[in-house]
C-alpha cells in the first residue's frame, strides 16, 4: 500500500492530468477560457505563501477525516458516520471554548481538543457497539446517525445554548485564547493542522507497529480467523469506531477552534463525506491520506478563488473536482471495498464472515 | 459592464442558499445589477460552495483584488469581517441583518418583523372571510421556516404578532422544514397545515418555500412570499409576499458609493418608512381581497411608522423573555411578551 | 372521525413522501444483489430531475419528460457500470463522484440551458394529473388515501412486486443473485456476468429516473438544486436495513415516510424543540435496527 | 484413438508461476483417468485450462480428434465437458435446483420454468442414486450434499467428459462409496472422467490409468493394475513414503483434557457430550460432516456462546476463559478450514505465525516485529515451509505449505492438548505423512490430542481411542483395535451393530 510511491504515484498524476483535460474540454466548449482558469487555480493553491497556506488550511479538515476514515477501513467497518463525530466534536470543543473563559490558552485549547475527540469518540462508540455485540451494520447507523448530530447541535445553539441577535443559529464565541494561533500572516491556517500532523504520525504508527495495529489488520482482513486465534475483535471494533470517531471530533473541534471561532449549525459541507473518498484516494495508507487530502484541499482552495477572478461558475468547479475523483476511483480499481457488500439474505457480521478470503480482501489496505 | 462614467467596482459575497433562491440573494443580485447599469460600475457576485467556513478567505479575497465595495450578505461573516476591515482601511465593507463595529464598515439592517407584521395581519383578516376564496371558517394560519435561528423566527414572531393584533383567538402553526433546499418537504408540511385547518401559509425557506407555493397552487389555499415578491410564482394562489427590499439597499450602497457619500462606521436602517421591507402589490390577488382589508393594512403600517403601533423585534429579547414566549408561542405569549417588554 | 381524519392524512402522506425512497431503493437492491452497491442513487435521482423538467419543458409534455428522465437515469447507470466493471473502478468513490457529477451537472446545465440558478419551474410545466377515477376517487375516505395520487406513486407500488418476480422467478434475475453471491460460481457456468451486471444497474438507473421524476412533476412541478436532498442515500439505508430484500426495504421506506409524516405534524401540534421530531425518523430506523438485530442474536448463539 | 488429448500445455500465471510446463496427457474414451500430483503441481491449474477457465501460453487440447480452443467455461459446456471445482461453486441462497440449473434454466416465457427445473432435477437424481431435495436452499446442506449437487450440475449439462477436482477431500466413506458408483455407472453410460485426488488408494480403486504432475510438468502415467501407491507416492514426491511409526501408547497415562456435560446450543437438541483425553493419547472422532463435530470445537476453544458444562484443562476448568486465555493455559487447535479459521490469507507468513503470542513479547503495545520476524524464520526452517521469504503473502501458498504454516504456529508453544481437525484435508502424501509424524511426536510428547478426520484411514491408523459423533451426541466409542472401517461406517450412519456396541 505504499504504492503512492511505487510505481503507481506516476500513474496517479497521470489520471488526474487527463481528469483536468477533461474538465478544460467542457470549459471549452461552454465557451470559457480553460487554460486561464486552470492559471488561476493554480496560483490561488500554490502561487505565494498564503495561497499555499489556504491550500494547507482547507486540507486540515480532510487529513482528520481521511485518517479517521482509513482507521475503520482497516479493521473491514464501513463507518459513513465521521460527519456526525465531527459536529459534535465541533459542539463540545467551542462549548468548552466558550465556558471555561478564566483557564489559560493552553490548558482552554488542550481541553477542547480533549473534550470534543472524547466526544466525538463516544459518538462512534454507538455505531460501534452496535455492530460489535449486536451486529447491526454500520453503514445503516452511521448514515442515520449524522442526520441526528446535525440535528441535535442544531437544537443545543437554537435552545440551551442560543445566542440572541444571531440570523443564523450558532453558538457564542470562543474566548480568544482559545481561538487557535494562526501560522501564517493574513491565513486561517492554524494550529490544527499541527494536531492533524500528530494525528497523522499516531495513526501511521499504530497501524505499523503496535499490537492494536496488527489486530485492526487481522481483524479487517479475516475476522473469524481473529476471534478464533484469539483476538478480542468485539472490543477492538468498538476502540476503533471509538478511535474514528475521536479523529472526527477533533476535526470538528479544529474547525471550531481554529475557523469558525463557534459552532455555527450546519457548518460541515460533508468534510466527514470527503475522509471516505480520501482514504480510498490514499490507497488505505496513511502517506496517501495525507497526499490525497493536500491533493482535494489544493483543488477545493484553487477552486473558491478560482470562481472570483474567471467567471466560470462554482458548479463548473464542482464537474472538474467530480471528475478528478471519478478517474482517480477508475485508477485506483484495487477491490479491497468493491467486495464489501451483505450477502443478500444476512450482513455478514466481522466474525461470521461468509467468505474469508473476501472478507480477507477488504480489510487489507 | 465595464462603464465610462464609473471605475469604481463592488463586489457581492452571496450567502448560503445561493443565488437563484428567488428572495434574498437574488433580490440583492438585481440591486446590485441595476446599479451596475445606472452607474456603470463594475460588479462581481461572489458566490463559495462554503461561504460559511471560508468566510475569511472570501472576504480577504475580495478586498485583494482591490474592489471599492465589498458587501457580504452572509451574516455569519460579522466575525471575520470585524477582524478583516482593519486590514483593509482603503476598502468599504458592508454586511446586512447585523451591526459590525468599524471605520470602514456599513452595516444594513431590516425591520422584518414590521413588514411581517403587515402581512400576519392581512392573512388574519382573509383566513376567516368566506367572499374570499381559498379560504375556511378555521382561524388558523400557518408559518414555515427554514432552519430555526433567530434570522428567521423575526419574521415568524412579527407575523403571529400582525396575526394577533387582528384577531386574539387566532393560531397560527409554526414549523420548520429543516433546509432550504427541499420543495418536496416544504410541499407536505404545508399540506400537514392546510389539514389542519391553516388557509394562508407564510414561508420562509427558500427554496423549501417553492413547494408550500406549489402546495397552495394546487390544493387551493393562499400561500405568502417572502423577502421578494413571489406573487407571479402561483398567480392567484399567493396572497401577498413580504418584501425585503435587499436589491433597494444594495442599491442604495452603491449609489452613495458613486456619489462619493458612503460613510463607514453608519448603520443603514431599513424600515416601513424606507420602503426597505413591505408587502408586495397584491398584482394577483388584489381583485379578490376586499379593499377594506388592505386600506385596514395601510392604517397599520402608518401607525407602526408613526410609533403607535409597537411590534416586537425578537432578536433583541431577553433570555427569559425568549424561553417564556416560545414555550407559548401564541397571542396570548405575545401578550405576556408584550406586558413583560412594558414593565 | 376526526382522528380517522387525521389517520388517513398522515397515511397518504407517508405514502407520497415513501414513493421516491421505494423506487430508488428497488434500484439500490438490485445494485447490491449483483454485487455492485451503488451509491449514486442519489446523483441518478437529481439528474432524473433535472430530466424530466427540463424534456418536459422543451417537449412541452411532462409524460415525454418522464421518458427523458428514465432514459437519463439508464444512460448514467450505464455509465457507472463501464467505470466499476470494465475500467475496475472504485464503487464506493465512483458512486460518490456520480452524485457531485449530477449536483454540479444539474446546477451547470441549469445555468447555460436556462440561464437561471437554483430553481426553474416553467409556467408551462405542468406536474403530473393525479389519478381520478369515476367513483373510487371519490369515496370519502379510502378515495384520497388510495385513488388520489400521482401516476408515478402507483408505479412504485407496481415496482415493488416487479423487482421481487424479476430478481426470484425471472432467469437474469436469478443471475444476478448468483453474481451477487458468487461470481466465479456464475462465471464457471458461462453466465455472461459483466451483461447481467449492466442490467441490473440500468434497471436501477431507470428506477432512480422515476424517482428524480416523482420528486420534480409527481407532485410539485420544478427543478430545484440538489432537491433529492439525500433521499439516495436513505433509500440506501433501507436496502442495508432489509438486507436487499425488496419488499422488507419497501416496508422500511414506508416506515421511513411515516416517521416523516408524523414529524411534520407532531411539529405542529406541540412546543416541543422541532429537531427532536426531525431526528425522529433516523433515531427509530437506528432503534429498529438494534431491537432486530438484538433478537437475531439471542435465538442463534455466536459462531 | 484417444478421447481427450493434450499436447505440450504451458501455463504462466501473472507473477511468474510456472503452473504448466509441457504437459501432454490422454485419456480414452470411457476411461477414469487419475491426476495426482503434490499441492501446487499445477492439477487445478490444467483443468481449468481444460474447462476454460484459463488460457494456456502454448499448447493444444484435442477432444475426440479434434483441436480445439476453449475460451471460456461456456465453450466448455457446448463441448459436454462439466467441472466439479476444488472449491465448490455454489450460490448459497439459491435452491439446489436453481443452482443445478444455473444458466441453462429452462425458461417459460420471460420465467425459470421452475416446475420443468425441479423435475429435471429429481429425474437426474433418481436416474443417479444422488438423492436431493430440489427445493432446499443450498446453505442449509452438508457438505456431501453439496458435492451431489456440484455433481447433478455437470450432469444437468449433460457432459461426457467430467472433471472432478479433489471430490472426495471432503465425503464420508460412505459418500466416496456412493460417489464411486455413480461414477462408475456414469463412465458405463459412455462419460469418461478426469479425477484429481490426493488419496492413493481411490486411485487405485476407480482409475484405470493415473497420470502423476510434479512441479508442473508430467513425471509419470501408469496404469493403476500394474502399479502400486508405493510406487505413484514415489513418483509424485521424488522419494520413497515411510507410513508413520506408532509407539506403544503411554504407560502411565494421566488426565489431560476432562469434558464434562459439556452442549453447545446447537441445532441439534444437544444431548451432553462427555470424554477424556489423557496424556500421550490421540482420541480420535469419527463422523459424518455436521454432526456436532464443528460446534465442538468452537465449544472446546471458546468462541462459542451458549455452552454448557465443564471443560478441564490439566486440573483448571477453562469453561470461564475466553479462546486467547484456553491457548495460553496449552490449548491448541488445528482448524477445519483453514482458510476461514485458521489463517488471515491477504497477511504475510509471518504476522500469521505470530497471531496466536504477538502481545507477549509486545512493550507497551508496540509490536517486536524484528522478533517475531525472526521466530517466523525459525519456524519456517523448522517446519519446512517451502516459501520464498517470511515476507510473502499466505495467498500465494499452495494449500499444504498453508497447513504447515497453521501447524508450526499451533506447536511453536508446546502444548498440552491438541485440538486437530481434519488435519491432512486437501494435502499431498507427502504433506500428510509430514502431519502425521508431528501428531505422533506430540502423541509420544505426552500431549493429548483430539483427532477430528473424515478420512477414517488417517484415524485409524492414528487413533487409540475412537469416538463416533452423531447428531450431536457420541454414540459410539471404539478402542483401537475394535474398530474397524465397516463398524465404524455403520456408526457414522447412525446405526449400531449390536453385538460390538460398547
Ligand atoms: N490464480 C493464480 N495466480 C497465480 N498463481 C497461481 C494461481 N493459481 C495457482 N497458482 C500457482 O500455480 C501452481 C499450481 O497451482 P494448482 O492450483 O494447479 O496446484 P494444484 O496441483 O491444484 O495444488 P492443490 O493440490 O493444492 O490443489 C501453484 O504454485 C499455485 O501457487
Ligand atoms: N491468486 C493466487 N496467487 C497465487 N497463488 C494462488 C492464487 N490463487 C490460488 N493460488 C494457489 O494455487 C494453489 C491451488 O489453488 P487452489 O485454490 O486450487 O487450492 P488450495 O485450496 O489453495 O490448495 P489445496 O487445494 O491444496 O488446499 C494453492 O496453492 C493456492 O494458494
Ligand atoms: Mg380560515
Ligand atoms: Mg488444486
Amino acid at each position: 500500500m505504499r504504492a503512492l510511491f511505487t510505481g503507481a504515484l506516476p500513474r496517479t498524476v497521470l489520471t488526474v492530468l487527463l481528469a483536468l483535460v477533461m474538465g478544460g474540454v467542457i470549459m471549452q466548449v461552454s465557451g470559457k477560457d480553460a487554460l486561464n482558469a486552470y492559471q488561476v487555480l493554480f496560483n490561488s493553491a500554490f502561487g505565494n505563501e498564503r495561497a499555499l497556506a489556504n491550500t494547507l488550511l482547507a486540507a486540515t479538515p480532510l487529513i482528520f477525516t481521511g485518517l479517521a476514515t482509513l482507521i475503520a477501513f482497516r479493521a473491514g467497518i464501513f463507518n459513513v458516520g465521521v460527519e456526525g463525530s465531527l459536529y459534535v466534536g465541533a459542539f463540545t470543543a467551542a462549548w468548552v471554548g466558550f465556558t471555561f473563559v478564566d483557564l489559560p490558552g493552553v490548558v482552554l485549547i488542550a481541553l477542547a481538543f480533549a473534550a470534543g475527540g472524547l466526544v466525538g469518540g463516544l459518538w462512534g462508540l454507538i455505531p460501534g457497539y452496535l455492530k460489535a455485540r449486536l451486529r447491526v451494520d454500520e453503514i445503516v447507523t452511521t448514515i442515520m446517525l449524522n442526520y441526528v448530530a446535525i440535528r441535535f447541535t442544531d437544537y443545543l445553539v437554537t435552545g440551551p445554548f442560543f445566542v440572541p441577535g444571531m440570523a443564523n443559529a450558532m453558538s457564542a464565541e470562543v474566548t480568544p485564547q482559545a481561538q487557535l494561533p494562526r501560522l501564517v500572516e493574513r491565513s486561517q491556517l492554524n494550529l490544527s493542522l499541527v494536531v492533524a500532523l500528530v494525528v497523522f504520525l499516531v495513526v501511521a504508527f499504530m497501524l505499523r507497529r503496535t499490537t492494536l495495529g496488527y489486530e485492526v489488520k487481522t481483524i479487517g482482513s479475516n475476522p473469524v480467523f481473529a476471534r478464533w486465534i484469539g483476538m478480542p475483535v468485539s472490543r477492538t471494533i468498538m476502540l476503533v469506531m471509538s478511535i474514528s470517531g475521536l479523529i472526527g471530533g477533533l476535526a470538528g473541534a479544529g474547525q471550531a477552534l481554529g475557523v469558525n471561532y463557534r459552532f455555527v449549525s450546519g457548518f460541515s459541507r460533508g468534510l466527514g463525506f470527503d475522509g471516505i473518498v480520501i482514504a480510498l484516494l490514499g490507497r488505505g495508507s496513511p502517506v496517501g491520506v495525507l497526499l490525497s487530502a493536500l491533493f482535494l484541499g489544493a483543488l477545493r482552495n484553487g477552486a473558491s478563488t478560482m470562481e472570483m477572478f474567471t467567471r466560470i461558475p462554482r458548479d463548473l468547479i464542482d464537474i472538474v473536482v467530480a471528475l478528478v475523483i471519478f478517474f482517480t476511483a477508475v485508477e485506483i480499481g484495487f477491490n479491497w471495498l468493491r467486495r464489501r457488500r451483505p450477502t443478500p439474505d444476512a450482513v455478514p457480521p466481522p466474525g461470521s464472515a461468509a467468505e474469508p478470503e473476501k472478507e480477507g480482501v477488504r480489510g487489507n489496505a | 459592464t465595464r462603464a465610462q462614467d464609473s471605475d469604481l467596482s463592488v463586489a457581492l459575497i452571496i450567502a448560503q442558499g445561493g443565488l437563484g433562491d428567488r428572495s434574498y440573494n437574488d433580490s440583492a443580485f438585481a440591486g446590485l445589477t441595476l446599479a451596475a447599469q445606472e452607474f456603470g460600475v463594475d460588479v462581481v457576485p461572489i458566490e463559495s460552495s462554503d461561504p460559511v467556513g471560508e468566510g475569511e478567505q472570501l472576504l480577504r479575497a475580495a478586498a485583494e483584488a482591490g474592489f471599492d465595495l465589498v458587501i457580504t450578505l452572509e451574516f455569519s461573516h460579522f466575525d471575520p469581517l470585524a477582524r478583516v476591515a482593519p486590514d483593509y482601511p482603503e476598502t468599504l465593507f458592508s454586511i446586512v441583518n447585523i451591526v459590525v463595529e468599524g471605520p470602514n464598515i456599513v452595516s444594513i439592517m431590516f425591520d422584518e418583523h414590521t413588514g411581517s407584521y403587515l402581512a400576519g395581519a392581512l392573512s388574519a383578516m382573509v383566513t376567516t372571510d368566506a367572499a374570499v376564496p381559498n379560504t375556511n371558517e378555521d382561524v388558523v394560519l400557518g408559518a414555515i421556516g427554514g432552519v430555526q435561528s433567530s434570522g428567521i423566527d423575526v419574521f415568524l414572531d412579527g407575523y403571529i404578532q400582525g396575526a394577533c393584533a387582528i384577531n386574539p383567538d387566532i393560531s397560527v402553526l409554526v414549523a420548520y422544514s429543516n433546509g432550504f433546499g427541499d420543495p418536496a418537504t416544504g410541499r407536505e408540511l404545508a399540506l400537514a397545515m392546510h389539514e389542519s385547518g391553516a388557509d394562508v401559509v407564510y414561508q420562509i425557506a427558500g427554496g423549501t418555500g417553492q413547494g408550500v407555493i406549489e402546495a397552495a397552487k394546487d390544493t387551493g389555499f393562499w400561500a405568502v412570499g417572502v423577502d421578494s415578491d413571489q406573487d407571479y410564482l402561483a398567480p392567484g394562489f399567493v396572497l401577498t409576499s413580504m418584501l425585503k427590499r435587499v436589491d433597494i439597499a444594495v442599491y442604495d450602497l452603491i449609489g452613495r458609493l458613486v456619489a462619493g457619500e458612503l460613510e463607514g462606521g453608519t448603520v443603514a436602517q431599513y424600515g416601513l418608512a424606507e420602503n426597505g421591507v413591505g408587502i408586495s402589490d397584491m398584482t394577483y390577488s388584489r381583485h379578490v381581497v376586499p379593499r377594506a382589508y388592505t386600506d385596514r393594512v395601510n392604517e397599520l403600517r402608518e401607525g407602526i411608522i408613526a410609533g403607535d403601533i409597537s411590534v416586537i423585534d425578537t432578536r433583541v429579547i431577553s433570555e427569559e423573555q425568549r424561553t417564556a414566549f416560545y414555550s407559548n408561542r401564541t397571542c396570548a405569549g405575545i401578550q405576556d411578551l408584550m406586558s413583560s417588554m412594558g414593565s | 372521525m376526526e382522528t380517522l381524519d387525521l389517520i388517513v392524512n398522515i397515511a397518504a402522506s407517508t405514502l407520497r413522501l415513501a414513493t421516491p425512497l421505494i423506487l430508488a431503493a428497488m434500484a439500490g437492491l438490485l445494485s447490491l444483489q449483483v454485487g455492485q452497491v451503488n451509491i449514486g442513487l442519489e446523483g441518478m435521482m437529481l439528474a432524473g430531475s433535472f430530466a424530466v423538467v427540463a424534456f418536459g419543458f422543451w417537449l412541452g409534455s411532462t409524460w415525454m419528460g418522464v421518458l427523458a428522465a428514465i432514459l437519463v437515469g439508464v444512460a448514467l447507470a450505464a455509465l457507472f457500470a463501464f467505470v466499476v466493471t470494465r475500467l475496475k473502478a472504485n464503487l464506493i468513490v465512483s458512486g460518490l463522484a456520480l452524485n457531485l457529477l449530477a449536483s454540479g451537472g444539474t446546477a451547470y446545465l441549469l445555468e447555460i440551458l436556462f440561464n437561471t440558478s437554483g430553481t426553474f419551474s416553467p409556467t408551462a410545466l405542468q406536474s403530473l394529473p393525479n389519478l381520478s377515477l369515476p367513483v373510487l376517487s371519490d369515496l370519502p375516505l379510502v378515495g384520497r388515501l388510495l385513488f388520489n395520487h400521482s401516476p408515478l406513486v402507483y408505479v412504485s407500488w407496481l415496482a415493488i412486486p416487479l423487482t421481487a418476480l424479476f430478481l426470484y422467478r425471472t432467469i437474469p434475475g436469478i443471475h444476478i443473485q448468483a453474481i451477487g453471491q458468487n461470481e466465479e460460481a456464475a462465471r464457471s457456468v458461462g453466465i455472461p456476468v459483466r451483461r447481467r451486471q449492466y442490467l441490473a444497474l440500468m434497471i436501477g438507473g431507470a428506477l432512480c429516473g422515476l424517482a428524480g421524476a416523482h420528486l420534480a412533476v409527481g407532485d410539485l412541478a420544478l427543478f430545484r438544486e440538489d432537491m433529492t436532498a439525500g433521499r439516495g442515500f436513505i433509500a440506501l439505508a433501507a436496502v442495508y436495513f432489509a438486507a436487499g430484500r425488496p419488499r422488507l426495504s419497501a416496508l422500511a421506506c414506508l416506515l421511513f415516510g411515516l416517521f416523516e409524516a408524523l414529524q411534520f405534524r407532531l411539529q405542529l401540534a406541540s412546543s416541543i424543540p422541532p429537531q427532536f421530531f426531525q431526528m425522529l425518523p433516523y433515531v427509530m430506523v437506528v432503534i429498529t435496527l438494534a431491537v432486530i438485530s438484538a433478537r437475531k442474536e439471542w435465538r442463534k448463539g455466536w459462531s | 484413438m484417444p478421447y481427450l488429448e493434450l499436447r505440450g500445455i504451458r501455463k504462466t500465471y501473472p507473477g511468474g508461476v510456472l503452473a504448466n510446463d509441457d504437459i501432454t496427457l490422454s485419456v480414452e474414451q470411457g476411461e477414469i483417468h487419475g491426476l495426482v500430483g503434490e499441492n501446487g503441481a499445477g492439477k487445478s491449474t490444467l483443468m481449468k485450462i481444460l474447462y476454460g477457465m484459463e488460457q494456456p501460453d502454448h499448447g493444444e487440447i484435442l477432444l475426440a480428434g479434434r483441436s480445439l480452443k476453449i475460451a471460456n467455461p461456456h465453450a466448455a459446456i457446448q463441448l459436454g465437458i462439466g467441472m466439479v471445482h476444488q472449491h465448490f461453486q455454489l450460490v448459497p441462497n439459491l435452491t439446489v435446483a436453481e443452482n443445478i440449473a444455473l444458466g441453462a434454466e429452462p425458461r417459460k416465457g420471460l420465467f425459470a420454468d421452475q416446475a420443468a427445473m425441479h423435475s429435471r432435477v429429481r429425474a437426474l437424481s433418481e436416474r443417479f442414486g444422488l438423492q436431493v431435495d430440489p427445493a432446499a436452499r443450498v446453505s442449509d446442506l452438508s457438505v456431501g450434499l453439496q458435492q451431489r449437487v456440484e455433481i447433478l450440475k455437470m450432469l444437468y449439462r449433460d457432459a461426457r467428459l467430467l472433471i472432478l477436482d479433489e471430490p472426495s477431500a471432503v465425503l464420508t466413506p460412505q459418500e466416496v462409496e456412493s460417489l464411486f458408483s455413480v461414477l462408475r455407472r456414469l463412465v458405463a453410460e459412455g462419460c469418461t472422467a478426469i479425477f484429481i485426488t490426493h488419496k492413493l488408494y481411490e486411485i487405485m480403486s476407480i482409475c484405470e490409468r493415473a497420470t502423476v504432475l510434479r512441479r508442473g510438468r508430467v513425471v509419470g502415467s501408469v496404469r493403476t493394475a500394474e502399479s502400486s501407491p508405493a510406487e505413484i507416492s514415489r513418483l509424485m514426491v521424488g522419494h520413497d513414503v515411510a507410513s508413520p511409526q506408532r509407539t506403544p501408547p503411554n504407560a502411565n497415562p494421566r488426565d489431560r483434557l476432562v469434558v464434562r456435560a459439556l452442549t453447545t446450543g446447537s441445532a441439534h437438541r444437544s444431548t451432553p457430550l462427555d470424554f477424556t483425553i489423557r496424556s500421550g493419547e490421540i482420541l480420535g472422532v469419527a463422523g459424518v460432516e455436521g454432526n456436532g463435530q464443528s460446534e465442538l470445537i468452537e465449544a472446546l476453544l471458546g468462541v462459542r456462546t451458549g455452552v454448557t458444562g465443564d471443560i478441564v484443562l490439566d486440573g483448571t476448568s477453562l469453561s470461564r476463559l475466553n479462546a486467547r486465555r484456553r491457548r495460553e493455559k496449552g490449548l491448541a487447535l488445528i482448524p477445519e478450514d483453514r482458510n476461514r479459521e485458521g489463517l488471515s490469507r491477504p497477511m504475510q507468513v509471518w504476522e500469521n505465525l505470530a497471531s496466536a503470542t504477538y502481545y507477549r513479547s509486545a512493550r507497551a503495545s508496540v509490536l517486536d516485529l524484528g522478533g517475531l520476524q525472526g521466530a517466523a524464520r525459525d519456524l519456517i526452517r523448522r517446519f519446512d515451509i517451502r516459501v520464498s521469504s517470511e515476507k510473502s503473502a499466505v495467498s500465494t501458498l499452495s494449500g499444504g505449505n498453508a497447513q504447515k504454516v497453521v501447524i508450526a504456529r499451533e506447536l511453536a508453544e508446546s502444548p498440552a492438548v491438541l485440538i486437530a481437525a481434519q488435519p491432512t484435508r486437501g494435502l499431498d502424501v507427502g504433506a500428510a505423512q509430514f502431519v502425521h509424524e508431528q501428531l505422533l511426536n506430540l502423541r509420544r510428547e505426552g500431549v493429548g490430542i483430539l483427532l477430528i478426520s473424515a478420512d477414517l484411514d488417517e484415524l485409524l491408523a492414528l487413533s487409540d481411542r475412537l469416538i463416533v459423533m452423531f447428531e450431536g451426541r457420541i454414540l459410539a466409542t471404539f478402542q483401537r483395535d475394535a474398530a474397524t472401517r465397516q463398524a465404524l461406517g455403520l456408526a457414522m450412519a447412525g446405526r449400531l451393530e449390536s453385538e460390538d456396541a460398547p
